[in-house]
């Protein structure tokens, strides 16, 4: 039964895999990225139900917290080196 | 009992998944960077919300719904506070919202572009 | 599938020009790649490269992007000697797997040697039940200790590479504002959730025995708390709060802890690093040594993870300063 | 059965050459480094693929299992893992001072001023009628 789910956040991954790859403005990735981390820690907790060893749910949390502070850390050093180019392509 | 909890969980796994799934269809296929963001936050927030709960159920009293509780709140302020804060720093840096006499002026434009 | 979409990541990283699109698919790329060691069962190295590839190192990449142009200049060389060279490498290695045992193969040669006699004994031997604990920290002791020194070694390196002097630390300080002053709400979170990490850095460190976890993750994840402070409230308010020098003391004396261990377990007669002898008991004697090795390899990560991203830190302001 | 059961050491050569690739053709310093960790961790996943027993669980001890996979690759991994991100920092580091000075990050430019500063090195030399000394055979 953890085995639909599983899946279905497997494709919102490659959903969300693909607009990092396209993302036609920067914050798309970042945006992207965030989207990616918070489905990677689902992911994990449902794979830790699969395998029937619910105590590894410590790499759940630790994804998380280390999702949030890269985001953090990207928008701080995205945001005062390049005030004015939005765009990608010089 | 159990079988009760079973199928409770078990709807509240699909449901979730069924929220981050829509999130996911919106992170693609909005049109500009606020309204994808607005799909994201939002969706992450319920659909999360949900399959950690459905979780919960499954896993009984003890350290693992602690740990569960802990992945929620994690993510209820993780989340949401990236959100939004990525959205307020695209908005200093000079990137408009996309409004609807825009998006009539470059709906075949962007469509076209992307 | 989790194996293709780390296949296709690394092709879109090749692909890009945008040094900053790299570094945030490298983040991807990592937290991929911890979710594959999940699933191969090796939850210590996924706890690991969670903690170290998407966090540390995604923020040490962008420090340095800091200081140096964003987009790479295109290539004015056709890759088709590269490509050449690269591709009969390719044939060459998939030539060689062939004769590699089956993956999951209970009956290859990397099972026969020692790791029976780790999953065997080590409950008796050390007591505790993450083998991968107690290999690292009882078993393969040196190894471990050699691993350390080289962190320690690193963080040497680029505390003499990136010196700034204290002049212009001085005359930088009183410039330079606190950065995202106006992001009041990430500020707000970012207080609620910091004890919370700290404390679940802490509880790493000393649950690593019984469940994924140890010095080295435990180090990390502590260190990259401090960092989104420092990141929200400025360089300078840390500062105040963690003295560099103390720091800079801390990554020694990790080290110092580590090797006195081992001394100390010469002196009351055992080999060196053998924890036999810490106590009447071999096993408890074993959990006391594990307890406090951890305790150094935790202190000395934790401690040159920070003062490497507060090096990189005092070099941007400097540079901002001088512009 | 044999497609299947090599298919992750396939994946590993792949990745492995995408880093290895990076790492030779293209001439940013810092997408080096990306690549030298894409090469990095394939060779952790070529490790830890081996270390994979199936069927097995994680090498935490428990009276419900049985069957765990290896332990050995896991420790060397997991401290490979954190002394990579120490040399990937000594890395940067040294990226951050070539820049300082020499103003890029492209390999190509960086050896074109070197080459320009030797050339001027040995002009000054012969210009000034020095007698062939240490220095003149290095550059040589």
């Amino acid at each position: 039964m953890f085995v639909i789910p599983a899946i279905i956040l497997l494709v919102v991954m490659a959903i969300a895999l693909a607009r990092a790859f396209k993302g036609p403005t920067l914050y798309d990735r970042i945006l992207a990225v965030n989207t990616f981390g918070t489905k990677t820690v689902l992911l994990i907790a449902i794979i830790d139900f699969l395998a029937g060893r619910p105590a590894f749910l410590d790499i759940a949390i630790v994804y998380a917290l280390i999702n949030f502070i890269s985001v953090i850390g990207i928008l701080r050093f995205f945001e005062f080196s390049s005030k004015t180019t939005i765009e990608e392509e010089p | 009992m159990d079988i009760l909890l079973d199928i409770l969980s078990w709807i509240l796994l699909i449901s979730g998944s069924f929220f981050t799934f829509t999130g996911a269809v919106g992170l693609f296929r909005f049109p500009d960077f606020f309204s994808r963001t607005h799909a994201a936050s939002v969706t992450d927030t319920l659909g999360a919300g949900l399959i950690l709960i459905g979780l919960m159920l499954q896993a009984g009293w003890g350290l693992v719904l602690a740990k569960l509780l802990l992945i929620l709140v994690f993510s209820l302020l993780a989340s949401t506070t990236a959100c939004h804060a990525m959205a307020k720093a695209a908005l200093k840096s000079g990137l408009k919202p996309l409004t609807y006499s825009d998006q009539e002026n470059s709906a075949e434009e962007t469509t076209s572009k992307h | 599938m989790l194996l293709s979409f780390l296949a296709l990541t690394a092709i879109a990283i090749t692909r890009m020009g945008d040094l900053f699109a790299v570094v945030m698919l490298s983040g991807i790329y990592s937290l991929l790649s911890a979710s594959l060691f999940l699933d191969l069962d090796a939850v210590d190295v996924a706890f690991t490269e969670a903690s170290v590839g998407a966090g540390i190192s995604t923020l040490l990449f962008l420090a340095t992007l800091k200081l140096v142009p964003r987009y790479e200049k295109k290539s004015r060389y056709k890759p088709a000697l590269a490509l050449g060279v690269v591709i009969v490498t390719g044939a060459l290695l998939i030539y060689g797997t062939l004769d590699m045992p089956h993956f999951g193969d209970a009956d290859a040669p990397v099972h026969q040697h020692v790791a029976p006699r780790y999953l065997n004994d080590s409950i008796n031997e050390v007591g505790l039940p993450n083998v991968v604990t107690s290999v690292l920290a009882s078993y393969r002791g040196y190894d471990t200790l050699g691993e350390v020194v080289v962190v320690f070694a690193a963080g040497i390196g680029v505390m003499s590479l990136l010196m700034v002097s204290q002049r212009t630390k001085a005359r930088a300080l009183t410039k330079v504002p606190a950065d995202m002053q106006h992001q009041i709400i990430l500020r707000i979170v970012a207080k609620m959730m910091l004890p919370l990490i700290l404390i679940f850095a802490l509880y790493v460190q000393f649950h690593g025995d019984y469940g994924p976890g140890g010095g080295f993750q435990a180090g990390v994840i502590f260190a990259a708390g401090i960092i989104l402070y420092t990141m929200l409230f400025g360089l300078s308010l840390t500062q105040s709060v963690i003295k560099p020098v103390f720091v800079e003391m801390l990554t020694a004396f990790g080290v110092l802890l580590y090797s006195g261990v081992g001394i100390v377990c010469m002196i009351l007669g055992g080999n060196y690093l053998d924890y036999d002898v810490l106590s009447h008991d071999p096993v408890h004697g074993q959990h006391l040594g594990i307890l406090l090795i951890e305790l150094g390899v935790g202190i000395t990560v934790a401690a040159v993870m920070i003062t490497l991203f507060f090096k990189f830190t005092w070099r941007t302001v400097k540079h901002k300063y001088n512009q | 059965m044999n497609i299947i059961g090599l298919y992750n050491y396939w994946i590993v050569v792949v990745l492995m050459l995408i880093g290895f690739y990076i790492v030779i053709a293209h001439e940013n310093l810092i997408k080096k480094l990306v690549g030298l960790t894409i090469f990095q961790t394939s060779v952790f996943f070529l490790y830890i693929s081996m270390g994979k027993v199936a069927g097995a669980t994680a090498p935490i001890l428990d009276e419900n299992y049985q069957i765990y996979s290896n332990p050995l690759p896991h420790v060397l991994i997991l401290t490979a893992i954190v002394v990579g991100i120490a040399t990937t920092a000594l890395g940067l580091a040294l990226v951050v001072r070539i820049y300082e000075a020499y103003g890029s990050i492209e390999e190509n430019d960086i050896q074109v001023q070197d080459t320009h500063d030797r050339l001027e090195c040995q002009l000054e030399a012969y210009g000034r009628q020095k007698p062939p000394t240490l220095f003149d055979q290095e550059t040589n």
